[in-house]
């Protein structure tokens, strides 16, 4: 572990002020794992103290199974070219998160478009109001419960002669009787 | 009695000649500018389908009184100039009405059209109509400097304000005023380049920046009375520019139908050539910003201009 | 003739009474000051003629009065845009406060005017013109905001340094001819240029001031565009002609009927500066967001044509001037009445807060079109005249030849502002705050329309107003001054034959307007300004897409050397440099009884000391 | 001769004396003698003036005393002029203030009465008096009247006006005494007539002496630059209508006074001082005017400007300048005391002096709003008022005199003038202000009192010729000092 | 209506019939002038028409990167007298290049009804026709003829510069035959086609009355 000297100052430091779980996945890329409540004291401590003043990229899974939202925040330092991630993880039930477009300005842009397509709220979030979608009234189209397929079909009118396109190598082939190839295999949609 | 007969039917012929013959030219245009571009391009009378297209346009949509005299202001105009240019010399059919040929008044009555065209495209309540309209007059100041330099300095030059004596001059003496005065014809020609708004000076109407600028909002009968007035206005420059440059045309001693038409033979070349100036600068250049614009024409057409009435000066032995 | 005084004496009585009436009763203010103003003007076109003079003494002075052609054609100017005025402020005003203070102001101002104009001694010139700047002064300060204030005290300095070099002007004048009378003055001939150089040019400052010439024009815009607007239609239409008419007095008297060798230098200095206000008034115009103050700076560019025209002193350029000095009148008083009238009707004339008002106000935008038509200078209209009038005046007959291209630019620029004052109030997309708006009441919308319609017909037939002016012309010293009705001529034989123009222009128009309405008339749909095509977005209710803000940018950017020379500017800093050297002296008195004691000390010891050198 | 020129004198004093007694029988005895004796005064002097412009000058020899020791009273078209104008405004002036403090306590309105009417009786005193010394007293009694009223408020900043008004007027008397000694030394007389007639024997150098001594004295009552540094204390801090007599009648015989010693007794050219001084204060006076926050102490330096514009007149020389000088004199006084009584009511409604609480007061106040405008338009000089007139005559004047720069000042100095005078005007009407009701309405003799002063204004602004006769007769009194000189020395 | 696939695969007769079930094809299509006498008139404008084809610049998807490549040199559509136009009021075809998603469709129809008749419609690739990749998109139309008359598809994805100068060739086929052009059937059948629009479209804010 002596490569990651670096990696591994940064990640005591931080766990010396805060609770949280974190390794070094790589060369420059630490990943901890924090509360909800403390990420915005962790950016704010990254931002500040240790010049990771660029946030890189904010995103967002679904973990259905868990029954939990994953919000991971990139942010990177451009002296020492380190990446932190900081993941956190929300309650599906109630996704409220904090809000951090006050220390980066960009971040807002990332948090109005989970609001609009995983429907976590962020308080006090500037322009939180229709993004992307418009006039969107079903659940958020990002959330893994949302069937986009069935959504579709309901909503759009699908041409005839399309209702069966799923199966149509399938029927293909059992009409001419000829073999699905291999490599066309893992195309398929079954 | 006859004579005003004759000075309509004149009037109808030239109108006619000059729709023709405008939208020939903006033809050739195209068709040259797809030869150099090799391309095929379309063919030569292109325009005119285009015209009975959009006048065959089955709705059309006005947005308000303004809007819909948009055109006929064009049309007016293009009219009126068109009757107070001699196209031929001494020749009864196309004298028109010129009374000589006021030039401070053709000056003015030229930017009757496009000013009324302005008003329309302001009524169309489109913002991209009025950023085109606040580029045109702008634009406008920049060459209408030089190109009245080069008027003064002719006016100056010859002792008179007419047209029809610029001509009749030419006429007598042989001498071009081309020669007499090449700092007028310069500067003439440099602000012609922003007359006929093509690049670079065409950021009036830019269809990718501007959604073709004033005429955004007009389709159909209005777009199609507007290319009309074009087509008109573009012949009037060109005559006008003969006219006062190039000798004018109908100086040939046949008589009747035959002078005539040797008259329109030589018109047509001086105009055709003369229109290959600007087409051809357009077709090599890029586009200038309003602000560069009217800084070029500030620049060396107007010191051209300056040097023009010099020149005149000089010649008429008043200066010094 | 006793005509004379009681004209000015209708005027006066007409003053008082309306003071006095509005406090008794307020909605007959208006009427009775419109009804006084039309009185006079009736009695003088129908008591007072040509010749009248009226001499008496006051004050041991002798004093004069009279009317000669000259200033019966600039009473037209003031008696006619007088009682429109009146007409239009009657609805205008209405629901003000202080409407006797307004009306009798208004009309001292046309007392001072026909005073001014009907003075022929110099003494009653400058009474008549002190009591036309005072009450002047008193309206452009009506309007209750605060800065008007210092916008009228602005117009009060330059106005009083105008007057001040007339009177100083005038007591030389007293010096050396000994007499008052302008006549008796102009009769004694030419006079030492030497040692009097400064008398006409000391009254051409004085003139010039009130006309918005160049360097003193910085009062014009905002005292123009600060009045109420019935009163800034007299105050630019017919006041600023009060120094066109002393102008042209002075030039002529002083120069061309006596001094002709010594008008060389005026002419050029004249010229020049009067090209160099068109073309800052012109340049300022077209980057104003306020339609009052854009028609303020209008007009000192109108004017700056004006001057040129006086400056050639040719019978062509003198034409185009007197002709203009109609013209602006008529068509800047319809403009500064549709400014007024957007004002009343809207509560603002910003250009960035109001637009489409054509829909809502019909007429007036009728009345704007034409007028500015007239303004550009476009044919058929009436300013189209002019325009070649001075054009041929300057290069036929005036040997001017760069100024032509000033002006020119100048006329050219026009064009934008003449767009951006029709396009800012009444064309784009309609504002929402405006859906309720209503067409000017009728009284307003009358003396706007004779306006409008005056501006077209004497486009066919300008020769309605050469007449008087060619008598103008010929009272101070034009001989052989000839006029057709609707023709144009310079002494080149050129001809433009306006009559013909107009038909021609109107039958096209008749012939482009029927294919045009008539082809497709049932499929042809009129839709709103909210519909619009731009990437098929669908405006909402309150947003508008109108362009408005930074409308001439790009041509401000090409331009921006001749934005360097602000004028404004530089008067602040003489004002300021000026102030911080009065602190100096103001700190004499320090309010310490001890310093005044060693002054007087001081005094007594530097008079003894210095006694031989005073008292010797 | 109906009446003599000794009931200027004798009447005042008497009822000076008078008034504390009949106070005590009736008490609004205090408030209405001095308008009683100031309207008898305004008879004596119209009787005077026009006996004097039909037969000549009138000399009175008080109590048979001969020159050169004798108390002399001079009546010429001029000094009876200047007399009936004193006369006429102190009265209007008394009229203006008849209510004046009239909550105050018995005796302070008595003693204010008092010293007002000494006030006005001294400078009558001083104009028409015929010897240099009674000169000197009438001057010192004007002065302490004035010095007692300054301080009448009793505030601190009344009490060091009135010091400094002390200070400086204690100077004008030495210096004042020491011009007289001197004169008396060479000449032998105190008789003003035998001392022109005398003038030419006195040695050059003496005379010079005398001279500054009595343009430092009576230029300090004049308020000339640099001598009127307690001029504008002294009116700011005088109640109202003494402010108003300062400017109307105090002044006017300061300025008297000067003029009669320069013109009559000394033939030293003093043309030229007189000009520059009178510019140089006027210039002073006026950019010191224009940044005052202070109303009352703005009115007062411009009444310092006018004087300045007076002392040109007067230093111009020439029959019309000072015909003009007369006019303007006139002209000041009259549109001086309108403002100063407008002023006045506008402070007692604002409670305030400063220029700022003007705003928007013409809605309290419509008519006094009206009057100031009025005589802030006439004073600078716009026709058709009366300031316009006499303005224009010194500029012809001027003009005759071949002055330009002297013209062009004066014009400028008046832009300057003019700025500050209708900026206030513009305050008053113009800049928005919440609006409450005139706590202290002018009371109706106020109103007859300012609109006497108006009318005048407008009338004489109309016609001129009103007054044109006296002032002509005055001014050649004045030019004319061999007539002068004879008809008095005849006379005595 | 042959024989019907067991594993059911509709034969192209059905699909047709569905076709038309689906989009009813306007049938008072390409009305060039409503008195059927001058067919001579007909002819000359319908040739001017054809000829004179003004294509709105409005790239909707991916498609529209094929428009400059057919427009410029090497395919040259002006020779056809197609050329751009900047404005719907001006232009002829409304080229729909590639998927629409909803948000881009509602512009798209108010596009199109700010043109002037006739005007064509051609569709682009695709997504146009059956949604082609975006088939199960929440968010993009998938059968663009419900919602707008279309005159000319032009498969593929993305069909290459040829198919498009064939599409449009197709075109002035129809054009001259006098059945393209669907501006007043799209009017006489707005009811319908409100119907489709608003069922996708959610907030619908268009004026009521079909009013350009």
């Amino acid at each position: 572990m002596s490569n990651f000297k670096k990696e591994t100052k940064i990640l005591k430091s931080l766990k010396d002020v805060f609770e949280i779980k974190g390794s070094v996945k790589s060369d420059k890329r630490i990943s901890i794992k924090a509360d909800k409540k403390n990420v915005s004291s962790i950016l704010l401590f990254l931002k500040n103290q240790k010049g990771f003043i660029h946030l890189n990229h904010i995103s967002c899974v679904d973990w259905i199974e868990q029954n939990e939202f994953e919000l991971v925040y990139i942010v990177w330092n451009p002296k020492t070219r380190l990446t932190v991630m900081v993941h956190t993880r929300i309650k599906r039930d109630e996704p409220v998160m904090e809000n951090i477009d006050t220390i980066w300005d960009q971040a807002n842009t990332y948090e109005r478009e989970f609001r609009e397509m995983f429907g976590i709220e962020f308080p006090g979030l500037i322009g939180a109001k229709e993004f992307i979608l418009e006039d969107w009234d079903n659940i958020p189209p990002m959330r893994k419960d949302f069937n986009s397929q069935q959504y579709a079909i309901d909503t759009f009118s699908t041409r005839p002669g399309r209702e069966n396109a799923q199966n149509v190598r399938e029927a293909i082939q059992k009409r001419s009787g000829e073999e699905i190839p291999d490599f066309a295999k893992k195309y398929s949609r079954d | 009695m006859n004579d005003i007969i004759f000075k309509i039917g004149g009037a109808f012929l030239t109108a006619i000649l000059a729709f023709t013959v405008g939208m020939f030219y903006a033809g050739l245009r195209r068709k040259i500018t797809a030869r150099v571009q090799n391309r095929v391009g379309p063919p030569i009378y292109q325009n005119f389908l285009d015209l009975l297209k959009l006048q065959s346009k089955r709705t059309n949509v006005a947005h308000g009184f303004m809007g819909h005299m948009a055109p006929i202001w064009i049309i007016i105009a293009a009219m009126t100039v068109l009757m107070f240019i001699p196209i031929l010399q001494n020749n009864l059919w196309f004298e028109n009405l010129t009374l000589k040929g006021d030039l401070i008044f053709l000056l003015y009555m030229m930017v009757f059209g496009s000013l009324g065209m302005a008003l329309g495209a302001g009524q169309t309540g489109n913002p991209n109509s009025a950023i085109g309209v606040s580029r045109g007059l702008s634009q406008m100041v920049g060459f209408e400097i030089p190109f009245v330099m080069a008027l003064v300095a002719l006016m100056l030059q010859f002792k008179t304000t007419s047209i029809a004596d610029l001509m009749h001059f030419q006429f007598t003496s042989g001498h071009w005023i081309i020669l007499e005065n090449p700092f007028a014809f310069l500067a003439a020609l440099l602000s012609s380049l922003g007359m006929f708004r093509y690049s670079p000076f065409d950021i009036v109407g830019a269809p990718a920046e501007l959604a073709s600028g004033p005429m955004s909002e007009f389709g159909g009968k209005y777009l199609g009375t507007m290319m009309t007035g074009g087509a008109v206005f573009a012949f009037i420059k060109l005559v006008l520019f003969v006219d006062l440059f190039l000798g004018g045309a109908g100086n040939n001693s046949v008589e009747g139908i035959m002078g005539t038409g040797l008259g329109l033979l030589e018109l047509l070349l001086k105009t055709f050539l003369f229109y290959m100036i600007p087409v051809f600068v357009g077709l090599v250049s890029p586009r200038y910003r309003t602000e560069q614009a009217i800084q070029f024409f500030w620049k060396w057409p107007s010191v051209f201009g300056i040097l023009a009435i010099l020149w005149a000066l000089y010649k008429n032995g008043t200066l010094l | 003739m006793e005509m004379l005084s009681s004209l000015l004496l209708i005027f006066l009585i007409g003053a008082i009474t309306t003071y006095f009436v509005d406090s008794i009763n307020r909605k007959f203010t208006g009427i009775i000051a419109f009804l006084f103003v039309l009185l006079g003007s009736l009695f003088f076109y129908s008591n007072i003629h040509i010749g009248d003079v009226f001499v008496f003494q006051l004050g041991g002075i002798e004093m004069q009065w009279g009317i000669n052609d000259y200033s019966y054609y600039f009473s037209y100017i003031v008696l006619g845009l007088g009682v429109l005025a009146l007409l239009y402020s009657i609805k205008y005003i209405e629901g003000k406060a202080r409407q006797g203070y307004f009306y009798a102001s208004f009309l001292l101002t046309i007392l001072g005017m026909i005073g001014v104009i009907i003075s022929q001694d110099f003494v009653s010139l400058f009474i008549f013109w002190e009591i036309m700047t005072w009450a002047s002064f008193l309206l452009v300060i009506y309007n209750a905001y605060y800065k008007v204030k210092t916008k009228g005290i602005k117009y009060m300095i330059f106005s009083a340094i105008g007057a001040y070099a007339m009177l100083t002007a005038i007591v030389f004048i007293k010096e050396h001819y000994n007499t008052l009378l302008i006549g008796e003055a102009i009769e004694r001939g030419a006079f030492n240029f030497q040692q009097y150089r400064y008398i006409p040019i000391f009254l051409l400052l004085g003139f010039g001031i009130k006309a918005a010439v160049m360097p003193f024009h910085v009062w014009a815009p905002a005292a123009y565009s600060k009045s109420p607007m019935s009163f800034t239609t007299i105050f630019s239409g017919a006041m600023s002609k009060m120094g066109i008419f002393g102008i042209g007095l002075v030039l002529s008297t002083f120069y061309l009927q006596h001094n002709p060798e010594n008008f060389y230098w005026v002419k050029l200095a004249l010229g020049w500066l009067g090209g160099i206000t068109a073309v800052m008034g012109t340049l300022y115009a077209l980057i104003q967001v306020d339609a009052k103050k854009l028609l303020a700076y209008s007009s000192i560019a109108q004017l700056g044509y004006i001057v040129v025209g006086l400056s050639t002193g040719t019978k062509l350029g003198v034409m185009a001037a007197l002709y203009l000095a109609v013209l602006h009148a008529i068509f800047k008083g319809a403009l500064f009445m549709v400014a007024g009238a957007v004002e009343r009707q809207v509560g603002t004339t910003d250009m960035t807060k109001v637009s489409g008002l054509i829909r809502r106000m019909p007429w007036t935008f009728f009345v704007a079109l034409v007028s500015i038509i007239a303004l550009a200078g476009i044919p058929p209209l009436g300013g189209f005249v002019g325009k070649w009038l001075l054009y041929e005046a300057l290069i036929t007959e005036s040997n001017n030849y760069f100024l032509v291209i000033v002006i020119f630019f100048s006329s050219t620029a026009a064009f934008l502002y003449s767009y951006r004052f029709l396009f800012g109030l009444f064309l784009g997309q309609e504002e929402k705050e405006t859906e309720h708006v209503k067409e000017a009441p009728i009284s307003m919308l009358i003396p706007m329309l004779i306006l409008g319609i005056g501006s077209i017909i004497i486009g066919s037939f300008p020769g309605l107003i050469f007449e008087p002016a060619a008598k103008a012309m010929q009272a101070i010293g034009f001989k052989d001054v000839t006029w057709q009705m609707s023709l144009l001529s310079n002494i080149w034989g050129n001809t433009t034959h306006l009559f013909l123009i107009s038909m021609l222009i109107f039958s096209v128009f008749i012939i482009a307007f029927l294919f045009l309405t008539l082809k497709g008339l049932k499929k042809t749909r009129y839709v709103g300004t909210k519909e619009i095509s731009t990437s098929g977005e669908l405006p909402k209710e309150w947003e508008n897409f109108t362009f408005q803000h930074n409308f001439f940018k790009p041509f401000e950017r090409a331009a921006s050397p001749l934005y360097h020379l602000n004028m404004n500017r530089i008067w602040k800093d003489l004002g300021k440099n000026t102030e911080a050297f009065f602190g100096f002296f103001r700190k004499l008195y320090t309010g310490n009884g001890q310093t005044y004691a060693l002054y007087v000390i001081i005094f007594l010891v530097l008079l003894l000391l210095f006694k031989d050198v005073i008292f010797s | 001769m109906v009446i003599t020129p000794v009931h200027y004198i004798v009447v005042p004093l008497l009822a000076a004396f008078a008034i504390p007694l009949l106070t005590k029988i009736y008490k609004d005895a205090a408030r209405l003698i001095p308008g009683i004796v100031l309207f008898y005064n305004i008879i004596v002097s119209f009787n005077l003036l026009k006996y004097v412009n039909e037969h000549g000058i009138i000399s009175e020899t008080i109590a048979g005393w001969q020159a050169p020791w004798g108390i002399n009273l001079v009546i010429t078209p001029f000094t009876g002029f200047l007399a009936s104008m004193v006369s006429v405004l102190g009265f209007i002036i008394w009229l203006y203030g008849y209510r004046f403090k009239r909550t105050l306590k018995g005796g302070l309105v008595k003693y204010y009465e008092i010293l007002q009417m000494m006030m006005i009786a001294g400078s009558i005193g001083v104009i028409i008096t015929g010897d240099l010394f009674n000169m000197f007293v009438f001057i010192e009694i004007v002065g302490i009247s004035a010095y007692s009223l300054t301080a009448f408020y009793r505030g601190r900043d009344g009490a060091e006006a009135s010091f400094k008004y002390l200070l400086i007027g204690s100077f004008a008397s030495t210096f004042l005494l020491l011009g007289i000694l001197i004169i008396y030394t060479q000449t032998g007389t105190l008789n003003m007539a035998q001392i022109a007639e005398r003038m030419h024997e006195v040695p050059q150098h003496m005379k010079i002496i005398a001279l500054i001594f009595f343009l430092i004295s009576l230029g300090i009552e004049a308020e000339m630059f640099p001598l009127n540094g307690w001029a504008p204390d002294a009116y700011s801090q005088a109640p109202s209508p003494t402010s108003a007599t300062f400017a109307a009648v105090v002044s006017i015989a300061g300025v008297y006074a000067l003029i009669r010693v320069l013109f009559t007794l000394f033939d030293v050219p003093v043309n030229n001082y007189l000009m520059i001084m009178g510019f140089v204060t006027m210039l002073v006076a006026e950019i010191a005017a224009i940044s005052q926050k202070d109303l009352k102490r703005m009115l007062a330096y411009s009444s310092i400007g006018q004087v300045g514009l007076v002392l040109i007149a007067f230093g111009i020389g020439s029959k019309l300048a000072v015909f003009g000088a007369l006019f303007l004199m006139l002209n000041h006084a009259v549109i001086k005391s309108l403002l100063f009584m407008t002023g006045s009511y506008f402070i007692y409604n604002t409670d305030n002096k400063k220029l700022k609480s003007l705003n928007g007061i013409h809605k309290r106040l419509p008519l006094v709003s009206f009057f100031f405008s009025l005589g802030a338009l006439a004073i600078v000089g716009f026709p058709p008022f009366a300031g316009f007139w006499s303005k224009f005559y010194i500029l012809i004047a001027a003009g005759d005199a071949r002055h330009v720069y002297l013209i062009v000042g004066v014009l400028g100095v008046t832009i300057i003038e003019l700025t500050y005078y209708l900026r206030i005007v513009g305050r008053i009407y113009f800049a928005k202000e919440e609006e409450e009701p005139a706590s202290h309405k002018p009371s109706i003799n106020a109103i007859i009192a300012m609109s006497a002063l108006a009318l005048f204004i407008l009338v004489i602004g109309v016609y001129p010729d009103l007054i044109m006769q006296p002032l002509n007769q005055a001014a050649d009194a004045l030019l004319n000092k061999t007539h002068y000189i004879n008809q008095i020395l005849s006379l005595n | 209506m042959s024989e019907k696939n067991t594993i059911g695969i509709p034969t192209v007769e059905e699909i047709k019939q569905a076709q038309i079930d689906f989009s009813p094809r306007c049938t008072a299509a390409g009305r060039v002038n409503d008195k059927e006498t001058q067919k001579m008139v007909d002819y000359i404008l319908n040739f001017a028409r054809k000829h004179s084809l003004f294509v709105l610049a409005y790239g909707t998807g991916c498609g529209a990167i094929e428009i400059p490549a057919t427009m410029t040199s090497r395919y040259d559509a002006e020779r056809f007298g197609i050329r751009g136009a900047a404005t719907p009021r001006q232009a002829d075809i409304l080229m729909i290049t590639g998927y629409l998603s909803t948000k881009t469709l509602k512009r798209v129809i108010r596009v199109y009804e700010q043109m002037q008749d006739p005007k064509y419609v051609i569709a682009f690739g695709s997504c146009t026709i059956n949604g082609g990749m975006y088939f199960d998109s929440y968010n993009t139309i998938k059968a663009l003829d419900r919602y707008l008359p279309v005159d000319v598809y032009i498969a593929g994805c993305m069909p290459r510069p040829e198919s498009v100068i064939r599409g449009f060739v197709k075109l002035q086929e129809l054009i001259q035959k006098g059945n393209a052009g669907n501006g007043e059937c799209y009017r006489e059948n707005l009811d319908w086609y409100r119907e489709n629009q608003q069922k996708v479209i959610k907030n619908w804010d268009f004026p009521e009355n079909y009013n350009w």
